[in-house]
């Protein structure tokens, strides 16, 4: 399916268990660095337990961040990054990559955790997180390896990959754009701006993943700004639109495989998440949208990942 | 600075006014977007939930929809983090509200590097130079969190467009409470006959720690607090050209458009005197506020360098 | 229908047929001072020929301006100023009138002629457009008595008029709030933010009509920037739609009473319509977005126009 | 200015260089909004259509397609009216593109109260000061259409953000075809040691005109064209400043922010003297461009009023 650069030689990284682990420290997936072809299921599932827990280790470290939002993506960015799209850690800026944009920026310690994890910078700098002289800003920038665009503000990262999108077209080059949106950010106009350009230029090399977790800043989003029918929403403008549960890696991939096939217009995929998934009193809990765990919440939530 | 300082956030002190404002006056409506468990307007969303209206993340639909209920009578907060209360919806500001000249007042949060670990993104840095430029606008950028409390009343009292800049950590109090402010008018804080510096927001309790750490080397050094950029004092700025001969700015803001860009053109215009600048000459980065304030020259002890370069070249 | 205050007293004005004016002159409709309960339907086709008339002198006097999105919007500014509106041109602040927003700026010649007509201003006054000292701005601005936006810049309107209908609700005032938009202004995401929100606030004080001439500012939208389905989208985005013909005062009249009728939410009329409608060269043609006739050009307009 | 001074419209030479860049360099791709026919963008659109992306009226949209495009490696002109490419689309501009840095030139027409006829909410008057309070970014306001022309080459030669501002109607012209452009260096076009004028844009020629003027009155008035704003040449300005002692700063643009601002912060830090603005103080309306250039004071008659007025100020 997919032409995976990212894990370069075959050789074995040194795993770190729960077990084993304190809670300031990060975990490396066990295997991560095989040929990403060769990673199962279940080694998926694996991959995703360290990301959050890097997720919740990098986030308490820092003392402040979005955790929420971080938790809700992680399934789609191992979809991503381990199966679906073809990139190279040890050269960020392959002319011929797939490119990720990370929209909704405030979940920058879901993508720092997969892009560290892939071996674009070492685990042991996600530590760094929010840190005066870090290379891992508290919102997604591009000094950091692998990121594509400086986010931050909601809304901007829709634009921003139709143009990457219609730079492939120009060039006549063969990558593809995922671009990650909130649900919340999905109030921001120029989100539907760009998805009126993007069916008006048909960029069927573009796919929109919403991380449908029904929770923004302050609380639900059917309580702040309705969004549903969302579905609807972006068909009528003009995009093809499959809706998944965005904790099925399995169910992503499908998804994924089908935006491939889709020609003539762009794809949006409505991930139904949960915001804060995998720790008990993240999920579905609007509080843990831009909150520190405490050291005891960590504790708590890297017993219950069991990782 | 002592370690006895009382630290207060201004966002704090603007959501309890506003509370009191909704009771004494049932013309008040508060617009929020997604952020008011953090801008303070939650407090009133409970207590009066049919006058205050949450738009999500949509500001430029927040500042229309502020101007339409200004034009129907209303007086309208609009609260938002600084750099999505002006940027984002600039255009929407300068036609809806700004040109016609409608009652909204811009209250945001989160202003300057002191927001932190957020990042440059999050840093507004910019905001001054943007509701400046803005002719029919008043601009204020409270010094704490009692400035903050009587600019907030001051505001609901006056009509026509306000912007007021508030932060988010807890930061020093200089002002007692019960504080009267006045608008468009410079509060001397200290006096001084060598040099004065010209202050806003958080960096007028560092010019007041400056002033004291040169009165114990012998320089008198005035400190004025210049809450309101504009309508500009410019008497103040003026009288402490000619009494004092230098003067020195001190904002937490770009360096283009802010507090040095006004002090200079009143004197270049009125009194030409050496005019040294404290304020960010780039974007800044992820970090703790105090970090922050350090590595980007915003600190008691860069005024004090500011202070003495002036004096050194003072005529 | 209508409690329509704006006529005043029944007195009659004087009448300017198309025989005795010279181009530079303005038409006043003849019995537009009667009770607008009375006037016919065929009363009101010679009204929109009187706007029309008025729109292109004032526009030639100025030497600049849009008459193309002034002449397609004319029949519904017709039915909304004549017939369902209740306004009161002697008291242009009256706080239980409907408000009329002009989102599309540009149109103000349109509305200018309207207000004239109705007695806001001498319609004299329209030769002064765009001059220097008038009060009729190129894009219509409050200074102007009966103007209740300031516009020129796209997309601003259907906000405004939120903030009015939410102003009808907290007051528990029974005014309606009418927001007219531009095909081509449905680009602007703002539009998309304000929609979504009416929806969510189930705004049903409030209708906005879309003068679907499928003509923006260089081309034809589909050339520019597609907005089909556009029923859809507004329905996706929660709202009542109707389309209707735009030049039938008739459907438009049905279609605002329909809008009456929609409880829980807002009403979106789409008003399909020619640009430059009325004078055969202007009609679907791009070049007079935003250019104002010669002198031959519009001796040559108001003879079709036949007023 | 006699009736012999030619005109030639900013956007037009725009257009023309535009086209032959595209044929210079594949690299080049154009962005517009629904206003190609009038900025001067619909020629390379019809040569270059697979470079070219019309937007529509969606300028947030074109600023975040902008950035993708040259994150790509495309060298991006980004083009509409001033008030639609600044305001409207600033936070994109802030965080897609300046704050990562990215190559885009945002070309803009149609700016400052000779716009004219559209009225106060067509005329930009305040986006120097937006696009100056943007650190990363280069600004740009050429006088004439021979300068336009350079600039916008030197601008595709350059990587990094830049903003371009350029009118609508045929403005004199002050400078020969083939003039090269200095980027950061200010352009000295008339000596003189009583007083200088420092002008951008369409007040360079109206400078020249005054200088004329006062030149028969015995006043040497120095004129210098400032037209790249940032990053400022302030050695030219502290030249100016010591060696003529008293300036005047003449620009189409509100007076908070622009040039005045930029040329009063130099002096300040630098070298004080007497600085007297011609500039915007409040919005203008609909008229035509002559009308409101009187009406607003941006004539050479206030430039020598200014003049006289820094002259009687000089120490
Ligand atoms: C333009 C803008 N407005 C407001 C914010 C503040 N903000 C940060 S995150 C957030 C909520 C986002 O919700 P959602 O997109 O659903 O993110 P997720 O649930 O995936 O974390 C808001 C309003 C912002 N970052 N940008
Ligand atoms: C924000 C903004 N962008 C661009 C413009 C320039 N502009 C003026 S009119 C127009 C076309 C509008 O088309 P439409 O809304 O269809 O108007 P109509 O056909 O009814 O005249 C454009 C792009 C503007 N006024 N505002
Ligand atoms: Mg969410
Ligand atoms: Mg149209």
């Amino acid at each position: 399916m997919t032409n995976v650069k990212h894990a370069g030689a075959g050789g074995k990284q040194p795993a770190t268990t729960a077990a084993s682990a304190t809670p300031a420290e990060v975990s490396v997936s066990p295997g991560h660095a095989r040929r990403a072809e060769e990673l199962a299921e279940r080694d998926l599932k694996q991959v995703a337990r360290t990301l959050r827990r890097n997720i919740l280790v990098s986030i308490a470290a820092a003392g402040s961040g979005h955790p929420g939002g971080s938790l809700s993506a992680v399934e789609t960015l191992v979809a991503l990054y381990y199966k679906v799209m073809r990139h190279d850690p040890s050269n960020p800026r392959w002319p011929e990559r797939d490119r990720f944009v990370l929209s909704k920026g405030h979940a920058a310690p879901v993508l720092y955790a997969v892009l560290a994890d892939c071996g674009y910078f070492p685990p042991q700098e996600l530590l760094t997180l929010r840190k005066l002289d870090s290379r891992l800003q508290g919102h997604a920038h591009i000094m950091t390896p692998g990121v594509e665009m400086s986010a931050g503000s909601l809304g901007q990262g829709l634009s921003f990959g139709i143009g990457q999108a219609l730079a492939a077209r120009i060039d006549g080059r063969a990558y593809r754009v995922y671009v990650l949106l909130g649900d919340g950010e999905c109030d921001e106009g120029q989100v539907w701006e760009a998805a009126m350009s993007a069916a008006h230029y048909r960029l069927d090399n573009l796919v929109a993943v919403v991380d449908r977790n029904r929770i923004q800043n302050d609380r639900f989003t059917s309580e702040v700004m309705e969004l549903e029918p969302l579905a609807e929403k972006w068909r009528a403008f003009g995009w093809s639109v499959e809706e998944v549960d965005g904790h099925s890696i399995r169910d992503i991939l499908l998804a994924l495989k089908q935006a491939q096939g889709v020609k003539g217009k762009p794809s949006c995929i409505i991930a139904h998440t949960v915001k804060g998934k995998g720790v008990s009193f993240m999920e579905n809990n609007p509080a843990f949208h831009g909150k520190a765990p405490t050291r005891e919440e960590l504790r708590q939530a890297l017993e219950e990942l069991g990782v | 600075m002592t370690s006895t300082v009382t630290k207060s956030a201004t966002r704090e002190a603007y959501g309890q006014v506003l509370v009191e404002l909704g009771r004494e006056d049932p013309n008040i409506v508060v617009l929020g977007g997604d952020l008011n468990k953090s801008t303070g307007t939650w407090a009133f969303a409970q207590q009066f939930p049919e006058r205050f209206f949450d738009l999500g993340a949509a500001e430029q639909n927040i500042m229309g929809i502020a101007a339409g209920l200004a034009s129907a009578g209303k007086t309208v907060f609009a609260s938002t983090f600084a750099v999505f209360g002006t940027g984002r919806p600039y255009d929407q500001i300068r036609l809806s509200i700004a040109q016609p000249g409608l009652n909204v007042k811009i209250v945001v949060t989160h202003a300057g590097i002191i927001t932190g670990e957020d990042g440059m993104s999050a840093q507004s840095i910019e905001d001054i130079a943007l509701m400046c430029a803005l002719p029919t606008f008043t601009v204020v950028v409270p010094a704490d969190a009692p400035e903050t409390a009587a600019a907030v009343r001051e505001a609901a009292r006056t009509q026509g467009p306000w912007y007021i800049r508030l932060g988010r950590p807890a930061t020093p109090v200089v002002h007692q409470d019960g504080y009267r402010f006045h608008l468009g008018r410079a509060e001397q804080l200290k006096g001084g006959s060598d040099v004065t510096v010209i202050a806003c927001g958080v960096m007028v309790s560092a010019a007041l720690e400056a002033a004291e750490v040169l009165e114990g080397q012998g320089v008198r050094c005035r400190v004025l607090n210049m809450a309101t950029l504009k309508p500009t004092d410019e008497e103040a700025i003026i009288r402490a050209a000619k009494e004092t001969g230098a003067l020195v700015t001190a904002e937490e803001h770009y360096i283009h458009g802010g507090l040095n860009s006004i002090v200079c053109q009143a004197v270049g215009r009125l009194c030409p005197v050496p005019v040294e600048p404290v304020a960010l000459t780039r974007y800044a980065e992820s970090g703790d506020p105090s970090g922050l304030l350090r590595k980007y020259g915003l600190t008691a002890e860069d005024v004090v360098a500011a202070v003495r370069r002036a004096l050194s070249r003072r005529g």
